[in-house]
């Protein structure tokens, strides 16, 4: 039992980020409205930046900047960071392009939900 | 010129007349000729490589490498030659036949009908003189696609039905081929027709072996073999050249022709004994005999009960095969060519009977002899050639399957002969009588009736008078190259 | 290998990219002239790839370090048998959709749009390319964005405004199923500490059984299924393609879908070795029953459908099983004719779908049955889908049946025969749906005759259409071309050499 | 020399391009070449065997003396055939089918194997085919011969396969026992009219034209019996069955009304007798067959003809309704007579000589001479019933057909020759048995043999004025045979295929078709499919359940479904349930692997 704990202690970082994940995912899928949608997907998204950058952490590690030589000190793994700026550009990209596209919804239907639009299309 | 060009030249032509048929569709005439010179030209071809294969040669031609085990390679036999022949004659038969037809009655897409026609004849061509299984495989899926179009060609709900049907059934049965092929492969590294058979050699378990004959089996589907036949008597709905085409040119022959090629070429004589394989073959070929027989007995329509005719007499092949012995071997391989010059003559009838007086159904042809007296003879004489009886060469086909059946020690198949006999009886003649003696029901009935055009006779005389001279001459050629053809395949040792 | 050759790679996708933003500029100045730049880029890439995969002919392998920086800090563009084979496939594709889309595009894309769209269409296939050269997994993952973005784009863009739908609907999936890419990658990199295939590969095996590798390979295996539409993860892709304008149908259905296949497999068997998904981690065998299943409910959901293009896709869902198919079974043969398959499903889907477009594109019908008599006023385009589709059913001597008996030759040598069998049946099956639509083309009597015949489309859509037909049917007879590159690539997937 | 069977085959090719004298005159001549070439044909040199195929030699033509002796009665008998058929022009199939049968018979006769034996056998078939065809109404008798015929054909070439192969040789010899015996037996027995196989008989030789009759009756029954004996080596089986015939085809004469069919039941009868005589299996019994088969082919055949006389001039063929024809057609009735009595057997006539030979020969089999002598006592009767009812009996006038003439020339030519034949045969039998291959001799005037007939005629008479029923025509008729049993299994046959085979292929073909559709239609939307199904199964429940309202609303919804099925608008919802489940399936995966 402790055992658990343990490891939830351990690694809880990451079973709250697979939580946010399950949210953003959740919300995906199952919120009616597209904007939703399109936050749902952001958080999906952060959840998976927090991954990255919670996993390239080392214990009292700083920042990864150069220092005047004679000065050392352990820095945090700075790959990740590079990799989740790379992402986050993604990321936001595709909340633009998503985001145009209900605006499109929006104009041609005048309707931002689901059901609405299920209507709309019945209708036509 | 080395020789290997001449089946690849028997091959060439069609398709060359193909795409002449298409240049040339605008005008009537002249894409006809096309069709009758690629077809006279195409028999001369394969008359030229009869004397080698005569001789005990073979002609050889490897075009592309194709798939492991399997090279796009034409090899000509004399069982290849034997059906090579029969296509290439009964197609020039054909066309001229179906120039007079297809004119009488104004068919529609006549140009398409002659384009199909000519490739589907290229791939029965390539069936003949396949050198391996992948060959084989290739032209028969072909020759599947391109007989679709003839088929429907009249385009009424009730063709497309019979279409998807005949789809359904010989796509299948190519499938079930594919995936024998491919067992072959893995299990003997090598495709090539071999005399005598090469899976002998395989060691594989003999359970293995029989699942895969009868994937064979399955693969033939176009010999119409029970309770897979369905697709041929559905297959009436189309033009009478092609129906004549299906059962007699390339598609049903194509069908048995493969059954002979693997029997003696893939897995031999004796491992077909061993596995039991031809006791298999024999109570299907023998339930198909007399139950399509029963089957053609109820039919009116003149063209189905044709049709179910051909079903039973196919399976006289498959019977003969699975004699395993010479005489039976020989019978099954010379019924080939003779059942097709005669049931194309019947066929040829049935159309002129139509064209000349518009019937397809028995019960109405009361007495249209009087009238057209050249079609109901030939029709007459031709199947008196299907029952065996003289002057005609069904009978030497039926003589030679008795004595091999006695070969083989299957008395009981001797019962299925007798049986049968009296079945093909008891649906032809009626016809005759019909045709020839039974009187017209009222006397305005024969008003309508005319003799069919000359270009249309000529064929069905000519089929007649061949069977007639193979009755009398059955050594040439296709006894004597029956005679190669079953050397090859036994080597020795047969009964 | 001389320098030039060397120098290559970066060029496929800087020149392109560069040439986007030319366009874009010159295309606000001048509407007419993205396209000529477009066409050109792409051919430009075409030609690269076509000299790239004639020197890793034998075997050898390029290496390019983008910007000098080594692995694990820099990022890396390999170039060998097998990727250089998926970069000439879709650039060809490419080029001959650019070709088609030349007219085709205006269709359903409105002119002010025809500058960006011609200028994301290039971004699109820029990024498959980058996909295909990269060594590099989280490269990987932003290539694919790139090109999915661009995707998503380019399928909302259309006139119909069911395309929007249809678009966000993919955006979601391929969101979704990008996280999952990327997690996985995550996670790899939790494990080994480095992003490059080439040093993964040689330090996963010390990892093996690490849960982390597991969760790892799961979540690539879900975002990669999603993206290359694996069933039962496929429900993006019916309505993107049908509703897409038909230039993009044409593209992603073959360009797009056959790289992200190549990514799975290339992931899969560079990454994670055979040895891994086969023993320490099997999922062969579920992957195999996956793939039998999508090919019989593709193809069944095929039949039962009356739009032509709906149809097609489905019958896109149910030929991707036969690639993972290839997966499944996993060995030599059995992934040559996956490879292979990449290959000719992406010709005669090609074709297939540039006939779909043309019809509506002369007629604006989309059903099926409204199709009847087509062929005597399209003869040439009917006859090309006649060509493919034989190809699609596996018609010898076409490319499509090549394919299909090296994938069942795999299948029975590894003993699979309920596999193998399963494979027959769906080419059944396509036979079926099929020739649904050929029957009408063809034996159908011509319905509304006020459209009259000679609805032949333009030149410029008719020469792709008539090269890819050709090519179904040559490729099948000088099948020995293609396997010169597909056999080494599929050994060297399987880790032979 | 030619083979005579060439000359006729050869001939009948010009018939119906000849018409009307010219045909005559050159069916005529052919005859006469073909009994010239057969009379020849004894001297000739037998041709070597004919390869046919690899394993089949055919010896087309071998000569020996029972078969130049067999050839030159069939070729004597085909003559006789011919110019009776000359009266009128018949149809040039009947002409060709009358050639073609004397071909094949003699082909018969002079094959030398087993092939050639069955190869013209079925040429017989179709050749009598032709000619019982050419009689208007013959359709479905002239089927069922040919039916028999083919089936005994079959067997026949079955038969002789097993033969062939057992033996190694194509060449004609005894049967040896096993399946071979029976099939050959049987294939044999259907032209001899072997009991139960003659029902043929009856059947057709009525329906066939007057002249077609007549040639009919020559030739297929005779060359079996020709085939049995140069087969020969059958044992005493053969003789009963030869018995039973005789017996049985007298009894059934005896029923007859019409009057062709009394002598096809004859022909039966006297066939019984060679059949017994060959049965016999001595030289002499094979002499005693060949002598009975050469008289009765001649009496025989003059009985038909003088029927066909009749029949020809009064158009009435039953004896019921005929009678007292003596005064009007004197010299068929004349020559009607003495065949009658040859038949009979009456000293002095040719069938004396034969008959004497047979039942001779049959002491040596027992209990074989006295059913023979039975049957002779019947052909007796039925042969005075037939020649009194139709000539002499005074016409039943208010039925009677008057005639004013006598029978044409050329029928009256043939049975004048015919008659000829008897009285010349039975006054000299040495014409007739000096040519017997055997060489036996016969004793007709002997008294035994004396005796032996008187006996025979005596027992006729006392008969005849016992039994009143056989004075009176119509006294008791009786139609039926066997055959009835034949065609109600052909009927039941042809019912069985057009009726449970043909609709049961329909049914399965239709059970397909319903499949596909349906499978079809739940793919077009399997999930709707699916939820449509569900809420159409609760239905139920919910009107029970549910308040009306909510059940209404529930029913119009699924209503709505059903109407938009299937519904293919794309739709956001619905993407992937089944994904978030894949998700949490990893997530868990991949904590509980890091937890162990």
């Amino acid at each position: 039992m402790e055992n658990l704990l343990a490891f939830i202690a351990t690694r809880y970082i990451y079973i709250m980020t697979i939580i946010l994940m399950m949210i953003g995912l959740y919300a995906l899928i199952a919120k009616k409205n597209l904007v939703k949608k399109v936050i749902g997907l952001n958080i999906f998204q952060t959840a998976i930046f927090l991954f990255y950058i919670s996993f390239s952490d080392v214990d009292g590690g700083t920042a990864p900047i150069f220092l005047p030589d004679g000065v050392s000190a352990t820095y945090v793994n700075p790959i990740p960071h590079v990799l989740i700026l790379t992402a986050i550009v993604v990321g936001l990209a595709i909340t633009a392009v998503a985001l145009a596209i209900v605006v499109g919804i929006y104009e041609e239907y005048q309707v931002t939900g689901e059901d609405g639009l299920q209507e709309v299309m019945k209708r036509q | 010129m080395i020789p290997g060009i001449l089946p690849l030249l028997a091959i060439t032509i069609p398709l060359a007349a193909a795409g002449l048929i298409i240049a040339t569709g605008r005008h009537m005439n002249l894409r006809d000729s096309v069709t009758l010179g690629a077809a006279a030209s195409m028999v001369m071809v394969v008359l030229a490589m009869l004397p080698e294969i005569l001789a005990g040669g073979r002609i050889g031609i490897t075009l592309v490498p194709l798939l492991p085990g399997g090279d796009l390679a034409l090899r000509v036999d004399a069982l290849g030659m034997i059906f090579g022949l029969v296509a290439s004659i009964l197609w020039l038969l054909n066309s001229l036949y179906s120039i007079g037809y297809m004119r009488a009655l104004k068919e529609h897409d006549q140009t398409r009908f002659y384009f199909c026609f000519a490739i589907a004849i290229a791939a029965a061509i390539g069936i003949a003189f396949s050198a391996n299984l992948v060959t084989l495989y290739v032209f028969y899926e072909v020759l599947t696609l391109i007989t679709y179009p003839l088929v429907v060609h009249v385009g009424t709900p009730e063709a497309m039905q019979a279409g998807r049907k005949y789809l359904a059934y010989l796509l299948g049965g190519g499938i079930c081929l594919l995936a024998a092929t491919i067992l072959t492969y893995t299990l003997t590294g090598t495709t090539e027709f071999i005399p005598g058979g090469f899976l002998a050699g395989a060691g594989a378990a003999a359970l293995s072996l029989q699942v895969i004959f009868l994937l064979y089996l399955g693969g033939f589907v176009k010999a119409a073999w029970m309770p897979f036949h369905a697709w041929l008597p559905a297959a009436m709905v189309a033009p009478t050249p092609v129906s004549a085409f299906l059962h007699a040119v390339a598609v049903v022959t194509a069908g048995v022709f493969g059954v002979v090629r693997v029997a003696g070429w893939v897995y031999g004589v004796d491992l077909m004994a061993d596995l039991g394989l031809g006791v298999l073959l024999a109570v299907i070929a023998s339930f198909t005999i007399i139950t399509a027989s029963l089957f053609a007995l109820a039919q009116d329509n003149l063209k189905r009960r044709l049709a179910y005719s051909t079903v039973a007499q196919l399976s006289y092949i498959l019977l003969g095969v699975s004699m395993l012995s010479t005489a039976g071997l020989t019978g099954a391989v010379i019924h080939i060519p003779f059942h097709a010059f005669q049931k194309i003559a019947l066929f040829f009838c049935a159309g002129a009977v139509i064209v000349g007086a518009g019937r397809e159904n028995i019960s109405d042809m009361k007495g249209i002899g009087r009238k057209m007296p050249v079609t109901a003879v030939m029709c007459a004489a031709a199947a008196a050639g299907i029952c065996g009886l003289p002057p005609f060469c069904g009978l030497v086909s039926k003589v030679y399957l008795s004595i091999g059946a006695v070969q083989a020690g299957e008395l009981a198949l001797l019962g299925v002969i007798i049986v049968s006999a009296v079945l093909n009886v008891a649906y032809f003649f009626p016809i005759i009588h019909t045709m020839i003696i039974a009187r017209p029901s009222d006397d305005r009935a024969l008003d309508t009736v005319t003799e069919a055009p000359l270009i249309m006779l000529v064929p069905i005389i000519l089929a007649v008078t061949a069977s007639v001279a193979f009755f009398f001459f059955p050594a040439v050629p296709f006894l004597d190259l029956a005679e190669i053809a079953i050397a090859d395949m036994s080597g020795a040792g047969l009964p | 290998m001389n320098a030039v050759i060397s120098q290559l790679p970066p060029l496929l996708i800087v020149v392109p990219i560069l040439g986007a933003l030319l366009a874009l500029l010159l295309g606000k100045w001048k509407r007419s002239f993205a396209y000529p730049i477009t066409l050109a880029m792409i051919g430009f890439q075409f030609a690269v790839s076509l000299v790239l995969m004639e020197s890793v002919m034998d075997g050898e392998v390029i290496h390019y370090y983008l910007g000098g920086w080594p692995p694990p800090l820099g990022i890396e563009l390999v170039i060998d048998s097998f990727n250089s084979f998926v970069l000439v496939v879709i650039l060809a594709l490419a080029l001959l959709t650019a070709v088609w889309a030349r007219e085709g595009a205006d269709l359903d894309i409105v002119p002010e749009k025809r500058v960006s769209f011609f200028v994301v269409f290039q971004l699109l296939v820029t990024g498959l390319c980058g996909m295909a050269v990269t060594g590099d997994l989280f490269n990987l993952y932003v290539f694919l964005e790139i090109s999915s973005i661009a995707a998503y784009t380019l399928v909302a863009a259309g006139r119909n405004p069911r395309s929007l739908i249809a678009g966000f609907n993919y955006l979601i999936l391929g969101s979704i199923a990008a996280g999952f890419i990327v997690l996985g990658i995550g996670y790899l990199y939790i494990a080994t500490g480095t992003l490059n295939m080439g040093e993964l590969a040689v330090m996963l095996p010390a990892h093996y059984g690490q849960a982390t590798v597991y969760a790892a390979f799961l979540f690539m295996m879900i975002g990669f299924s999603i993206k290359v539409a694996f069933f039962p993860l496929h429900l993006w892709l019916p309505d993107a393609y049908t509703e897409a304008p038909a230039a993009v149908t044409i593209l992603i259905a073959t360009a797009t879908s056959k790289v992200t296949a190549y990514a799975m497999l290339r992931v899969i068997f560079s990454v994670f070795t055979l040895q891994y998904v086969t023993e320490s981690f099997p999922v062969t065998e579920l992957v195999l029953i996956i793939a039998a299943v999508a090919i019989i409910a593709g193809a069944v959901l095929a039949i039962a459908q009356d739009n032509l293009k709906r149809m097609l896709a489905y019958s896109s869902i149910s030929q991707m099983g036969y690639i993972m198919f290839a997966l499944g079974v996993a060995n030599q043969a059995a992934l040559a004719g996956g490879i292979l398959h990449i290959m000719a499903h992406a010709v005669m889907k090609g074709c297939l779908f540039m006939v779909a477009g043309m019809i509506i594109y002369r007629t604006g019908f989309t059903a099926i049955r409204q199709l009847s008599g087509l062929s005597r006023r399209m003869p040439v385009a009917c006859a090309a889908f006649a060509l493919a589709g034989a190809s699609m059913i596996g018609i010898p001597p076409t490319i499509g049946f090549m394919s299909k008996y090296y994938l069942v030759l795999g299948a029975v040598v590894a003993g699979e025969y309920l596999a193998a069998a399963v494979l027959l049946a769906g080419s059944l099956l396509a036979a079926v749906y099929i020739w649904k639509v050929i029957e009408v083309m063809y034996f159908g009597d011509v319905h509304d005759e006020d459209l009259g015949g000679g609805l032949e489309a333009p030149v410029s859509m008719m020469v792709p259409v008539i090269i890819l037909a050709a090519s179904c049917l040559l490729l099948g007879i000088f099948v020995e071309l293609p396997l010169e590159v597909v056999g080494p690539a599929a050994a060297m997937l399987l880790g032979g050499d | 020399m030619i083979p005579p069977a060439a000359i006729y085959l050869a001939g009948l090719l010009a018939v119906p391009v000849l018409s009307g004298a010219a045909r005559k005159t050159w069916v005529a001549g052919l005859g006469f070449l073909g009994l010239v070439a057969a009379l020849l044909a004894g001297t000739g040199q037998p041709a070597g065997p004919y390869v046919f195929g690899p394993g089949i030699e055919l010896v087309l033509f071998s000569v020996d003396p029972s078969r130049s002796f067999a050839g030159a009665v069939f070729a004597i008998a085909a003559l006789l055939a011919i110019l009776y058929s000359l009266h009128r022009d018949l149809p040039p199939v009947e002409t060709m089918g009358i050639l073609a049968s004397a071909g094949a018979a003699m082909g018969i006769v002079f094959a030398g194997d087993f092939i050639t034996v069955f190869i013209f056998w079925e040429l017989l078939a179709l050749a009598s085919l032709a000619i019982i065809w050419s009689a208007p109404g013959s359709g479905g008798s002239g089927f069922r011969y040919l039916l028999f015929h083919i089936f005994g054909g079959a067997c026949l070439l079955t038969g002789s396969a097993i033969g062939v192969v057992a033996s190694g040789s194509t060449l004609l010899a005894p049967i040896g026992p096993g399946p071979q015996y029976l099939l050959i037996t049987i294939g044999i027995g259907v032209n001899a009219a072997f009991v139960p196989l003659h029902t043929w008989v009856p059947d057709a030789y009525p329906r066939a034209s007057v002249a077609g009759t007549v040639a009919l009756s020559i030739f297929t029954t005779k060359a079996a019996v020709f085939l049995l004996v140069v087969l020969g080596g059958w044992g005493q089986g053969l003789a009963y069955m030869g018995a039973l015939m005789a017996v049985y085809g007298a009894v059934f004469a005896l029923f007859q009304d019409d009057i062709r069919r009394v002598l096809s039941y004859s022909v039966i009868s006297q066939v019984g007798y060679m059949v017994a005589a060959v049965g016999t299996g001595s030289a002499m019994g094979t002499d005693a067959a060949l002598a009975h088969m050469t008289c009765d082919i001649v009496f025989k055949a003059l009985l038909f003809m003088a029927a066909g006389a009749v029949i020809l001039r009064t158009g009435i063929s039953r004896m019921s309704r005929l009678g007292g024809l003596a005064k009007t057609m004197p010299l068929t009735a004349i020559t009607a007579v003495v065949g009658g009595l040859a038949l009979a057997g009456v000293p002095g006539l040719s069938g004396s000589v034969s008959k004497g030979m047979v039942i001779g020969a049959a002491t040596e089999v027992p209990y074989l001479a006295p059913l023979l002598l039975f049957a002779a006592v019947v052909t007796v009767l039925y042969t005075s019933r037939f020649l009194w009812f139709v000539f002499f009996r005074k016409a039943p006038d208010n039925l009677g057909v008057r005639v004013e003439r006598e029978a044409p020339v050329a029928m009256l030519a043939a049975m004048g020759i015919a008659a000829g034949f008897c009285i010349l045969i039975g006054l000299f039998p040495d014409l007739l048995v000096s040519h017997l291959p055997g060489g036996s001799v016969a004793h007709p005037f002997s008294r035994t043999h004396l005796v032996e007939s008187g006996a025979v005629l005596l027992a006729a008479g006392i008969v005849l004025l016992i039994a009143k029923p056989l004075r009176s025509p119509s006294g008791m008729v009786c139609e039926t045979d066997i055959d009835r049993a034949y065609c109600a299994a052909g009927r039941a046959v042809a019912w069985t295929v057009k009726n449970p085979l043909s609709s049961g292929a329909r049914g399965i073909d239709r059970m397909i078709g319903r499949i596909v559709s349906l499978a079809t239609r739940v793919s077009q939307n399997p999930v709707m499919t699916i939820r449509i199904w569900a809420r159409t199964l609760a239905l139920p429940f919910v009107r029970a359940l549910l308040d009306p309202g909510h059940a209404d609303q529930f029913e119009s919804a699924l209503d709505g479904m059903r109407k938009r099925y299937p519904d293919e608008r794309p739709g956001i919802r619905g993407s992937g349930y089944g994904l978030i489940l894949i998700c949490i399936i990893a997530f868990l995966y991949y904590l509980l692997g890091a937890y162990a």
